[in-house]
């Protein structure tokens, strides 16, 4: 695509960037309806396109792997990216790179493509490296902006870190069953290694590290509420309804591994449910519209990993698939209130935007209703069957549910905040909003239809996954956890109105009561304040320490000195070329009585 | 048994007179404060090598010792010093010049040591003891030898002493620049 | 006279010779020095050409002498010059070698 | 053919010295007509090159001291045909590079061509005592060209790097002649031929020795760490051109050296110390990048990264496996690839702006797309993003490292470190291009303009091969396998510990 291309049209930019995808798009729903058509054995097909290289025994084919699972993602993105790229072009309508913005966006589908279609972990990691470049040139874009350049930086080093980890997990897979290839890996690994493997506990941990980065999970969840300097429709995109995703799809695509090592399972449910708290925790101060959706997105995260840390695949990818739907839509309409009035994301300074922006206002309604489980939105059906399953899972326990469920009321708590500080109440600007243009809505209504219809086909999808994963979604039937599951997304609901509907009273005693929880949430937990002080002060502070004592004074003194002490020596030696005849004369007289010495006496 | 000889008796008392003289006046050279002095010395200690000289059967080379260097050599330094003024030195002892001393001592033991072994290599020389006498060290077998043994190394002597000509005439031809010393 | 009187001679000129070159600060009288070691050189080479009944010593002393000559003419050179440059006799003092 | 390529530089060189010093027209036709016939020659090598052959090809023999057998012999095999195209490459766009240059412009390039020359001879030479002899054709312009050109403590610098390479380079004529006697004691026949001795058995304490003796001019010259000091002086005060084949070819000389001789010749030593050496690299590869990090000079910056990148390759030699040796191969090459280009934009931007600190750049991106895009390229493929070259070497060679029986013991620990740099590798990188160019800056001064369409060119096939390369480089790699291979049988069937097991994975 247009690399440098600023000379093309922007109609044309957008025609041929919206073009391509919702061609992809196209052939992913005839490549699903095939699918579906065919037999069962012929499902799960690698096409082999070169070999990529062969160096000593390490032998590599670029080769895409078709099979449900990569079908499934690959219909989210490309169908969740083709609406946002038309959604885009409203948005971006006024930029000066707008065809610079369509083609990075269109890399990044590629990259994502790629990234799903991979078959084998070579590949994957390829895509995933893309992916994460992708982001950081959208998260980029406005280059000029001092605060998104610092933020793209995060974002890739945070990812590279990712990339590292993975590669790491390549080698050790290599190693030990010579081939990177998805399929062959997996029917190897049953047979090669036992339970919790000290090398199997490895390989997971350090796709682990990946899975991590690219979904923002704890430790390494930092760059993603950054990530929103970027435009909104990137935002949607890439840091809510695909990209992150990816370490789900990660863990899904390798499920084989992760059966074999329960721990590595643990832990991705622990932190996983762990970061769905703490993220909501932290959107429930925020006043930044797209950085509470980006806490949101990052608990929604947990959630997910929290299904595949149980063993619930997909559930897991319904959730995923439910969650691309409505946080993008979510997303979308956010974008759209900004660009209403005229890119401000301080929510304390929207307000009664019910009015100005009423199809905003319902999509985002719908949003909030999906996200927080309100009952028969997609949202519920996913929420609630991870909820559900994390007591009633093999791997599940009560901990993990009561730990989801307080997640499930902070999640309805803070959309439904900032719901009424959006929405609702008196314009707190002069900015005269206004309604977005027929291309932003559209998107918009297709999406909200989407996030409230979505959750009917949980059936559908997990009979469509099952081959892959060779089990079944379980309903398992336990009443009163379902109904305490429900009701917390609601409790959330109902304490924010409480909150933010009946003035504003209650809310400032809150606050005062719990002056310091509320600064440390604000303040995120101070972990970018801890990262900096633990990791990059150090760094830098080592670096130069390396640079000034250990270069100068070390190893280059070490190699200054030989000179300079041979100088030295040379100096001291020199002492005999004094210039005086007497001493060379005494040398010599001294050495001939050194001579005689041997030859008299020898 | 025991046969009286007193050519023999002569010559060795005389060899010895002289070469003990010839010591003595090289510790006069080296002892005398003056330069003046030293190089009287000096030439009275050729004088006495020249007789040495002539005791061991060489009337060529004494004669050139007495021409060469007790006569041009010792000359040129006297005019040398004349020119320069025959300033008096003054000795003070100090440690490097007993250290000087000490190694050159131990150095004349050592000679002393190596001059007990004597003779190691046999007597081989082309003429005896008669022809030696008669014409060893006369002018012209050491022209006959000169001018064809060592005919090259004549020649290059003469060189030797062409070049050196040339050397001193530059020297006190040309004014001398003097060569500041290198800055540290 | 034997070999051991010539050379303890020669050996005790030499040495002479040798300590007149270390503690005089005279270069004349350092170069007269070097004179004593050739002549004793010298004397050496003679007495051994005749106990060994050949002609070399005296040509090889002859070439001493000629090296002797040529030496003396361009120290003697040498020190006149360094004199009218520098209006010392000094040999301690000349160290233009000095490294 | 090879011996056309050797010397059309320095034939070109010597004639440069004839043309009037004030002819820049001439000068610059001759020089960039040899540099540009120098490429093309070794092009057409590439397309006669057979790669299903493991041994030398195009070789000329021609005796030069026949008492001694020294012969003037030369050839390729796959590791060094690379090298050679590279170097040839970067000689044509240090020259072009250098076109407008005015103190000395004769001068210099002469003795650009002529480190050309020394330097591609380094990588044909079969000949020890030859291959000695280009070592050091490839020293002695260097001095002059940092000395007289240079910037900053030039002099410092160019001493500092010779007098350093020449201590290296003195020992290995040692074990060049040591190596010829044992040889002679064999067969009583003396032999400087590479190919000929790299099938003698050598005496395991006689190979530490030999072994370290060449170690230590190749291991200055790649730099292995901690021997790398020269390399920042020299780097900062060498002018652009010069640093493109500094860095470009000349620093690969010393990985060659130690695939070529180390490997072959001396396989016990090689594997008692390469773990050793190894870790050097390994140190190298985190010490670069982390000095890299506190970096603010561009140049300064590259040059560690330079350190950085190198210990990559002798990391991988270390490996003593096909993956590691090939993806050190490909990594030289994409080394000087991906560091001439970075120092060429360097340049550019310190042309433009006479500054090369960070500090006073910011938001160039806006006045320079073209090299906005262009540097942005590069620095993604200097910070080992998948999908561009840099990538597909360090992969072969972490893999290589990971799976390798020689490093078995610390092997986890040298990928961990590696992956630690390249984690750095992004900072750094990202920093300069990001602190260059993003951002938004109302300082930039008036007329700044683009590249123009010369420095366009000059950029654009770094561009394309580092894509190109990164998609697909089977090419590359299949022509150097053959010859890795056979330098790794020769390394086992010489190795005299033979009864350990080498083959299968544990």
């Amino acid at each position: 695509m247009s690399w440098f291309g600023n000379g093309m049209s922007r109609k044309r930019a957008g025609l041929i960037g919206c073009g391509s995808v919702g061609l992809s798009f196209l052939i992913t729903l005839i490549a699903l309806v095939g699918f579906l058509l065919s037999e069962e054995s012929e499902k799960g097909g690698v096409s082999t396109l070169y070999n990529w290289v062969t160096a000593g025994s390490f032998s590599l084919n670029m080769s895409i792997l078709v099979d449900p699972l990569s079908v499934f993602m690959l219909l989210i993105i490309t169908g969740v990216g083709f609406v946002i790229h038309i959604y885009s072009i409203g948005y971006m309508e006024n930029d000066p790179e707008f065809s610079r913005f369509f083609s990075y966006l269109n890399f990044f589908i590629f990259s994502m493509s790629l990234l799903v279609l991979a078959a084998d972990f070579f590949f994957l990691i390829v895509g995933w490296a893309f992916v994460g470049l992708a982001s950081y040139l959208l998260i980029g874009f406005w280059k000029e902006k001092t605060s998104a350049v610092l933020a793209a930086r995060k974002a890739f080093v945070m990812n590279v870190i990712g990339d590292v980890g993975m590669v790491i997990a390549a080698f050790i897979i290599f190693d030990h069953l010579g081939t990177l290839n998805f399929l062959e890996v997996f029917a190897a690994a049953k047979s090669t290694f036992r339970p919790n493997d000290d090398t199997i506990l490895l390989i997971t941990m350090f796709l682990l590290v990946g899975a991590f980065a690219k979904s923002a999970q704890i430790p390494l969840h930092t760059w993603l509420a950054d990530a929103m300097e970027g435009p909104t429709p990137v935002s949607a995109l890439i840091h809510a309804a695909t990209m992150v995703t990816a370490g789900v799809y990660l863990i899904a695509r390798c499920h084989v591994l992760y059966e074999l090592a329960p721990f590595t399972m643990y832990l991705i449910a622990s932190v996983g449910v762990v970061t769905a708290i703490f993220a909501g925790s932290m959107a429930m101060v925020q006043y930044d519209i797209k950085r509470v959706i980006a806490y949101s997105t990052m608990s929604q995260l947990g959630f997910m990993f929290l299904a595949v840390g149980v063993g619930m695949y997909s559930i897991a990818m319904f959730h995923l698939m439910t969650h691309a739907f409505f946080k993008a839509l979510l997303f979308l309409s956010a974008g759209s209130v900004i660009h209403g009035l005229n890119d401000e994301q301080d929510i304390r300074k929207m307000g009664g935007l019910r009015h100005s922006m009423p199809v905003t206002h319902v999509t985002f309604l719908i949003g909030s209703l999906a996200l927080a489980g309100f009952p028969l939105t997609s949202g519920f059906f996913s929420k609630e069957a991870i909820i559900i399953n994390s007591y009633h899972a093999d791997m599940g326990n009560i901990i993990f549910w009561a730990i989801a469920v307080l997640g499930a009321v902070m999640t309805g708590f803070y959309i439904f905040r900032v719901y009424f500080y959006v929405f609702s109440g008196q314009p707190q600007t002069d900015v005269h909003a206004h309604e977005s243009p027929l291309i932003m809505i559209v998107p918009l209504g297709f999406l909200a239809f989407l996030s409230l219809t979505a959750g009917f086909g949980g059936g559908m999808i997990d009979s469509f996954l099952a081959t892959y994963f060779g089990t079944n979604m379980p309903h398992p039937d336990d009443p009163i956890l379902e109904t305490i599951g429900l009701s917390a997304g609601l409790i959330g609901i109902v304490g924010a109105i409480g909150f933010y509907m009946t003035g504003k009273d209650g809310l400032e005693f809150a606050k005062q009561m719990l002056a310091p929880l509320y600064d440390l949430l604000f303040n995120k937990y101070y972990i970018d304040e801890i990262y900096d002080f633990l990791i990059v002060k150090p760094t830098r502070a080592i670096g130069a320490f390396l640079e000034k004592r250990v270069e100068k004074f070390g190893v280059d003194f070490a190699v200054d000195q030989v000179g300079v002490q041979t100088r030295e020596v040379s100096r001291l030696i020199s002492f005999w070329q004094s210039g005086s005849v007497r001493l060379y004369a005494f040398n010599m007289i001294v050495g001939v009585v050194t001579i005689l010495m041997f030859v008299v006496f020898l | 048994m025991f046969e009286f000889d007193f050519f023999e008796l002569t010559r060795a008392t005389v060899t010895t007179v002289v070469g003990l003289t010839a010591v003595l006046a090289s510790l006069g050279v080296i002892l005398c404060s003056s330069p003046i002095y030293c190089a009287l010395y000096l030439i009275g200690h050729m004088i006495c090598l020249a007789l040495l000289f002539l005791l061991y059967n060489a009337e060529f080379i004494a004669a050139v010792q007495i021409i060469v260097y007790a006569g041009a050599v010792m000359i040129l330094f006297l005019f040398i010093i004349a020119l320069l003024g025959g300033k008096k030195e003054i000795q003070e002892p100090s440690t490097e010049r007993s250290i000087a001393i000490v190694f050159v001592a131990t150095m004349l033991g050592e000679l002393f040591l190596s001059a007990t072994v004597g003779p190691t290599k046999p007597v081989e020389g082309e003429f005896d003891i008669q022809t030696v006498a008669e014409v060893g060290g006369s002018a012209k077998a050491i022209g006959l030898e000169l001018f064809s043994r060592h005919l090259v190394s004549f020649e290059l002597a003469s060189a030797l002493l062409l070049v050196a000509t040339v050397g001193i005439i530059c020297l006190s031809k040309f004014s001398y620049i003097p060569v500041r010393r290198r800055m540290k | 006279m034997g070999h051991q009187f010539v050379l303890l001679i020669s050996a005790t000129i030499f040495c002479v010779g040798a300590v007149g070159f270390l503690i005089r600060k005279n270069p004349l009288v350092m170069f007269m020095s070097v004179e004593l070691m050739l002549n004793s050189v010298n004397f050496l080479l003679i007495g051994y050409s005749s106990f060994q009944n050949s002609m070399d010593g005296q040509i090889f002393a002859l070439m001493i002498m000629t090296v002797a000559a040529a030496e003396v003419v361009v120290g003697l050179a040498i020190i006149l010059t360094i004199f009218r440059t520098r209006h010392d006799m000094d040999v301690d003092h000349i160290n233009t070698l000095k490294g | 053919m090879l011996t056309l390529i050797i010397f059309i530089p320095l034939i070109a060189a010597l004639a440069l010295l004839f043309v009037n010093k004030d002819n820049t027209g001439t000068i610059r036709n001759i020089s960039v007509g040899a540099a540009g016939l120098t490429f093309l020659t070794s092009l057409t090598l590439l397309s006669r090159f057979d790669s299903s052959l493991q041994g030398m090809q195009f070789t000329e023999t021609l005796a030069w001291v026949p008492m001694f057998r020294i012969n003037y012999q030369v050839g390729v095999d796959g590791i060094s045909l690379w090298l050679v195209i590279l170097t040839a490459f970067i000689s044509l766009i240090a020259v072009c590079f250098s076109l407008d240059r005015q103190a000395g412009f004769r001068n210099f390039m002469a003795l650009l061509l002529a480190l050309e020359a020394g330097t591609l001879g380094v990588f044909m030479a079969l000949d020890m005592i030859l291959f000695y002899v280009f070592w050091e054709l490839m020293l002695v312009p260097t001095y002059f060209l940092i000395g007289i050109w240079g910037e900053g403590k030039r002099v410092y610098a160019t001493t500092k790097f010779v007098l350093y390479t020449l201590v290296g380079s003195l020992f290995m004529l040692l074990g060049i002649i040591w190596l010829g006697l044992i040889h002679f004691e064999a067969t009583h026949e003396f032999s400087f031929d590479i190919q000929v001795l790299s099938h003698m058995k050598i005496d395991p304490a006689d190979q530490v020795w030999l072994f370290l003796f060449f170690l230590s001019a190749f291991a200055i010259k790649i730099p292995i760490f901690p021997l790398h000091s020269w390399l920042p002086h020299a780097y900062i005060s060498s002018p652009i051109p010069v640093l493109l084949l500094l860095t470009g070819a000349m620093s690969k000389a010393g990985a060659y050296g130690i695939i070529r001789f180390c490997l072959p010749l001396f396989p016990d030593a090689v594997d008692s110390f390469g773990l050793v050496i190894a870790f050097g690299a390994a140190a190298g590869i985190v010490y670069g990048a982390w000095i890299a990090v506190a970096q603010r000079d561009l140049k300064a910056l590259v040059a560690y990264s330079s350190i950085s990148h190198l210990g990559f390759i002798a990391l991988g030699i270390f490996a003593l496996n096909g993956e590691g040796i090939e993806g050190s191969v490909l990594q030289m090459v994409n080394h000087g690839i991906i560091a001439s280009a970075l120092f060429i934009i360097v340049g550019i931007l310190e042309k433009r702006l006479g500054s090369r600190s960070l500090d006073d750049f910011r938001g160039l991106g806006k006045a320079m797309p073209l090299l906005y895009g262009m540097f942005m390229l590069i620095t993604l493929a200097a910070l080992g993003l998948p999908g561009l070259n840099g990538f597909v070497g360090e992969f072969l060679i972490l893999m290589g490292v990971w799976t390798s029986l020689l490093l078995a013991d610390l092997s986890a620990i040298y990928v961990l470190m590696a992956g630690l740099a390249i984690v750095f590798a992004s900072i750094y990188m990202l920093y300069m291009f990001q602190g260059a160019m993003q951002e938004k800056n109302d300082k930039i001064p008036e007329g700044l303009a683009d590249i123009n369409s010369r420095e366009f060119v000059l950029l654009l096939p770094a561009c394309i091969l580092v894509v190109l390369i990164g998609l697909y480089p089977k090419p590359f790699i299949d022509r150097v396998t053959p010859s890795v291979e056979s330098i790794l049988t020769l390394e086992k069937t010489l190795n005299l510990h033979a009864g350990e097991d080498k083959g299968g994975h544990h």
